[in-house]
């Protein structure tokens, strides 16, 4: 068709901004504030089945029952997987290079991702023992814990 | 059923901000740049039932026929009738901008004269006692050397007397 | 079963990198179009029913069907968004036929990546509370899973760069492809490493573009078509959302999605019975890990398996003959480009990419971080 | 026409507010699904499928069914996700419907949601809309429903009071349902001494933003059989979408909406002429207080211009001629992803004489409820005490 259009392409730039304040409930509350105050781990067990959640979390992973209170972890860990990440992007916590794992903490049935340090990357081994280290000043969230490093190091 | 009472509770702020650049599509896209370039707003009719698009679009959204033959375009505007309207006097986040909006904000959706379409924008007036649907209206464009390809070439409507 | 769905035609765009000259409706419009005239039927007065697939997220607009009815004529009918992958969508809109509810429907996917970035939305689809924050997104979440892949059954990276290797070379066969290329394991490995294990050439690039089908019941697609494809199995499932709640070297979830697939389908033996995979490999150790999902080979032998040459196109198997998701096509739509593609193989229509002999095709779809939900679908050749 | 007949066995609302900070948005969800689970005497081993229907940018989340799946009980089940604005509720059962009815499941777990402390509703809302053209000057859904609000008066001669009608009558109910977000009783007077918002609709005529969660139970007939007492059944639905109306407000047209349409659908499907004899409660979705009276016009329960006359003559209230939202309605509980959902739940409790204090004083035998969003979308169910 001789009169249609197709020129230069047109864009409308701009943003999807959205505010979000949430709420991590009851239960994780109490991770949370544990972590921040004591430096404790705490994770989740079911009253029901016996199954040890961690992160902790309110429904059990494995009998779908409520689970209302935290059981004290040592602290202490075995490394899952892991990787180093070399590339940038808009939502990263921390300035790439930078190692990442799945930890399994001891006296838990499940793992969690967090990150990984004072460790050279090719020094990581899956089935590691691994301990938290710290951040200084606490907020009460995921990144109050800084990293995991090989246990006693 | 009561909730417990707890003396703490955790919240985690977050805030999404995706960047975008969202292609307006060829209908659209001509809309603009008449807008641009020419200070024309442009309205498409379907061939097969007479139904007038402002933006103009593709295809029929009743029968599917398809309107972007150039040559059957129509400019339509800048005065119209007010057809409704609403007047914002509580500000909020504007999700494009992450700026809060700037009150009183009042639209206005205005049936253009030259084809039965509609358009919505801005009004100069945000007093709602001075704004009557069915009352006289123009849209007042930014001079050419400031227009961007985008709505907001538009400036306003601005009520008129006739 | 009762009653087979009939698949009467498929279509899609030429996958971009970026499509800067389309709206998203526009997309969606194509492919509709493109999909109408090749069933041969009125989108005005023979579809009754229209299933959307899109997100929220990547189109940056709440309800992102908002724009649908107007380019697929269902202004007065029946219209409905799933905000999961595609085949999911495929699947819902062979729901509407085997309920009796509807006759013939029209199924459309479209997403355009380079909208906006990415990596933002993939992070904002993790848990909140405990991982976020972190900055995890797919890429990092698969690493991890590669890593454990390779520990627990001694996958190499040489495998993994294989399927890089014969996707991309399948790719430069087939028309709609994003990207092609004649590559050696070397070029894979040696390309920029995002997350170790996983090098650039090991990730989906980002691509626009949209896929449609019409779907019908058994008569009217035998009306419409010599060549119709049957839906003769299906079935879908979620894993759980927390990485460390799985184990990531397995994928639980495709194995009891396809087990109940290939029930239906009257599927004993997969790795004999099918033809051809087009599965979603968004990352390239995905591809060994879904081999074993899907029951083509045994646990921990996806490496194997490549390695055999079996899953090559004009092996006994083969698996992304299309040239998958890694040569290009953006999320959501992947899962019914994976449809699609599976659709014209065994209509005879693939092209250059053409397996010989096709008759029963599995298509996959998966969403989610390491691929939480998967959706399988088992087609076969109808008509003569 | 439908082969397979679904029946509702397990309804599950959790209470409404505008603040719940004990629970995040998992446990909101968790508190429904065990809540239906109870009702139904299942366990979660017993449902054999998820329907989940969710708005993403209400709470951020992208794929939030996948990201929320141990909540819901999804993890292990196959199910996917329904997003269509304000209808998603009344979707998410008409998937699992379709689950159901195709055979792909016995037992299909439908769930609804929305926990709107944690967001900014008006900008989420706003991106309903086009970027390039309508995007700036959208603010939230109250433009549109001001629109019909104007509309409905010019037409039919409807004016505020009868909103405030309405608004009053929907406050006596609510105060009798304990899931229902605002329990305050208003008189008419209240009512139109509210603040204004935005012309004609002020803060009592215009739903509020809640939060809550709300789950349903659905089965195929032959299980329904086994394992209900009072099972519900699900006679027939419709789901009508219309275009894109940002900038086309249908002038110069034959007025012919998606209510219009699917009344028109449903009722000549199963043979029902006059629907205020043969449904004895209509639960239905309404965004502002003029929806009611305009809405029972398209929906074919009355003629033009006798909605508001009825409104007038109290026929609307729970004890009287044809209760609509004996519930509260939307007007005093609204959770996005939820609400259609909890007209669907709501007019089943009514069919089963569970719905407690606010139980309509009628005997229930069909009731229709009804979703409403997106650009003038409808979805339209008729519920039946029988199978025939």
């Amino acid at each position: 068709m001789a009169n249609e259009i197709k020129k230069e392409p047109m864009f409308t730039q701009g943003f999807v901004i959205m505010p979000y304040k949430y709420s991590v409930g009851s239960l994780a509350s109490k991770f949370f504030i544990d972590l921040r105050d004591k430096k404790k781990i705490t994770a989740a067990k079911c009253p029901k089945c016996g199954f040890v959640n961690f992160p902790p979390r309110s429904v059990c992973p494995k009998c779908f029952s409520k689970i209302e209170d935290l059981v004290e972890l040592p602290g202490t860990g075995t490394l899952v997987t892991f990787t180093q990440v070399h590339y940038d992007s808009a939502v990263q916590a921390v300035k790439p290079p930078y190692a990442m794992g799945v930890i399994k903490m001891d006296g838990a049935d499940t793992s969690m991702v967090h990150f990984l340090g004072d460790v050279d990357f090719k020094n990581l081994k899956a089935g590691m023992k691994l301990e938290p280290v710290f951040t200084e000043k606490r907020n009460a969230n995921i990144l109050d814990i800084k990293y995991f490093k090989p246990a006693g190091k | 059923m009561k909730e417990k009472t707890q003396e703490e509770l955790v919240y985690l702020d977050m805030t999404l901000k995706m960047p975008f650049k969202w292609a307006t599509g060829e209908p659209m896209g001509e809309f603009f740049r008449e807008l641009k370039a020419n200070g024309k707003i442009y309205s498409n009719q379907c061939p097969k039932c007479g139904r007038v698009y402002c933006p103009p679009i593709n295809v029929c959204t009743r029968d599917h026929a398809k309107c972007t033959e150039k040559d059957k375009w129509v400019a339509v505007g800048p005065k119209g009738t007010l057809l409704t309207f609403f007047v914002a006097e509580q500000s909020f986040l504007v999700p494009t901008t992450g700026e809060m909006l700037k009150v009183p904000f009042a639209v206005g959706i205005v049936m253009l004269d030259g084809a039965p379409c509609t358009l919505q924008h801005q009004m100069e007036e945000t007093d709602p006692a001075k704004i009557k649907p069915g009352m006289r209206v123009e849209a007042i464009l930014k001079p050419a050397a400031e227009r961007k390809g985008n709505i907001f070439d538009i400036k306003h409507f601005v009520t008129i007397k006739e | 079963m009762p009653e087979r769905v009939g698949i009467v035609a498929a279509a899609v765009t030429k996958f971009e990198a970026a499509k800067p000259w389309q709206h998203l409706a526009e997309l969606a419009l194509e492919v509709t179009d493109k999909a109408v005239e090749a069933a041969g039927i009125s989108l005005k007065d023979d579809v009754e029913a229209v299933v959307s697939n899109s997100q929220d997220h990547w189109d940056g607009r709440t309800i992102s069907s908002m724009p649908i009815p107007d380019v697929t004529c269902s202004h007065l009918k029946d219209e409905s968004k799933v905000a999961d992958d595609g085949a999911y969508a495929v699947a819902y809109g062979a729901m509407h036929i085997l309920s009796g509810d509807h006759k013939l429907v029209l199924v459309v996917s479209h997403c355009a990546e380079s909208h906006t970035d990415g990596t933002i939305i993939e992070n904002w689809s993790i848990d909140h509370i405990f991982t976020r924050m972190l900055g995890m997104d797919y890429t990092i979440a698969a690493a991890l899973q590669a890593r454990r892949y390779m520990d627990k059954y001694g996958i190499t990276p040489e495998q993994m760069a294989k399927v890089v290797v014969k996707n991309m070379g399948n790719a430069k066969k087939n028309k709609y492809a994003q990207t092609s290329a004649t590559l050696t394991v070397g070029d894979v490995l040696n390309s920029k490493m995002l997350a170790d294990p996983i090098t650039a050439m090991e990730r989906k690039p980002v691509s626009d573009g949209a896929c449609a089908m019409i779907l019908a019941t058994e008569d009217i697609a035998k009306k419409l078509t010599k060549n119709p494809v049957w839906i003769t199995g299906m079935g879908n499932c979620y894993d759980a959302h927390m990485l460390g709640d799985r184990d990531l070297a397995n994928c639980d979830a495709l194995v009891t999605a396809s087990k109940k697939a290939y029930k239906m389908a009257g599927i004993k033996n997969p790795a004999k019975d099918i033809s051809l995979v087009e599965l979603s490999d968004y990352y390239a150790h995905q591809e060994l890990l879904w081999t074993e999902g899907l029951g083509l080979c045994k646990p921990g032998e996806g490496g194997k398996l490549i390695d055999s040459g079996k899953t090559q196109l004009g092996g006994e198997l083969p698996v992304n003959p299309s040239g998958g998701l890694l040569s290009g096509v953006p999320v959501t739509v992947a899962g019914a480009e994976r449809v699609a593609e599976a659709v014209w193989q065994l209509q005879g229509l693939a092209g250059d990419h053409q397996v010989k002999g096709a008759k029963v095709a599995v298509a996959h779809g998966c969403g989610g971080i390491c691929g939480q939900m998967h959706c399988v679908l088992v087609l076969e050749k109808g008509g003569s | 026409m439908h082969k397979n007949r679904v029946a509702i066995v397990g309804i599950g609302e959790t209470l409404h507010s505008s603040r719940r900070p004990y629970v995040n948005d998992g446990e909101l969800i968790y508190d429904a699904v065990t809540l239906a689970l109870n009702d139904a005497n299942l366990s979660i081993r017993d449902i054999d499928s998820v329907a989940i229907g969710n708005m993403d940018l209400f709470e951020g989340h992208y794929l939030n069914d996948a990201m929320l799946s141990l909540y819901s009980g999804a993890n292990g089940k196959p199910g996917f996700k329904m997003n269509t604005g304000g209808t998603v509720g009344t979707m998410t059962v008409i998937e699992g419907w379709y689950q159901v009815a195709s055979g792909m499941a016995d037992t299909c777990l439908c769930v609804g949601w929305e926990k709107h402390d944690e967001a900014t509703v008006t900008p989420c809302i706003s991106t309903i809309t086009d970027p390039a053209i309508d995007r700036p000057f959208c603010v939230g859904a109250l433009s549109g429903l001001a629109v019909i609000a104007i509309d409905y008066m010019n037409r039919t001669g409807c004016t505020v009071e009868h909103a405030a009608m309405v608004r009053a009558n929907a406050s006596l109910n609510a105060a009798r349902n304990p899931n229902a977000h605002l329990r305050d009783k208003y008189s008419v007077k209240d009512v139109l001494n509210a603040r204004m918002v935005l012309y004609p609709l002020n803060l009592l005529t215009v739903c509020p933003t809640s939060l809550g969660a709300c789950a349903v139970i659905l089965s195929n007939e032959s299980k329904a059989k086994k394992i209900a007492k009072k099972p519900v059944w699900i006679k027939d639905h419709v789901s009508i979408h219309s275009e894109y109306g940002g900038a086309q407000f249908g002038v110069n047209e034959k007025r012919r909406t998606s209510h219009i349409e699917a009344g028109a659908q449903i009722f000549k499907r199963n043979g029902i002429t006059n629907p205020r004899k043969e449904t004895q409660v209509f639960e239905m979705y309404d965004p502002s207080a003029y929806c009611i009276p305009a809405w029972m016009e398209d929906f074919g329960i009355c003629g033009i211009g006798e909605g508001w006359k009825l409104v007038e003559k109290g026929a609307i209230a729970l004890e009287s001629e044809y209760p609509i939202n004996p519930s509260g309605g939307t007007l005093c509980t609204n959770a996005i992803g939820d609400t259609a959902m909890m007209r669907v739940a709501e007019a089943a409790l009514q069919i089963r004489g569970d719905a407690g204090e606010h139980q309509v004083t009628r005997e229930v035998k069909q009731a229709l409820a009804s979703g409403f969003g997106g650009s003038y979308w409808t979805d339209l169910f008729l519920l039946s005490k029988t199978t025939d």
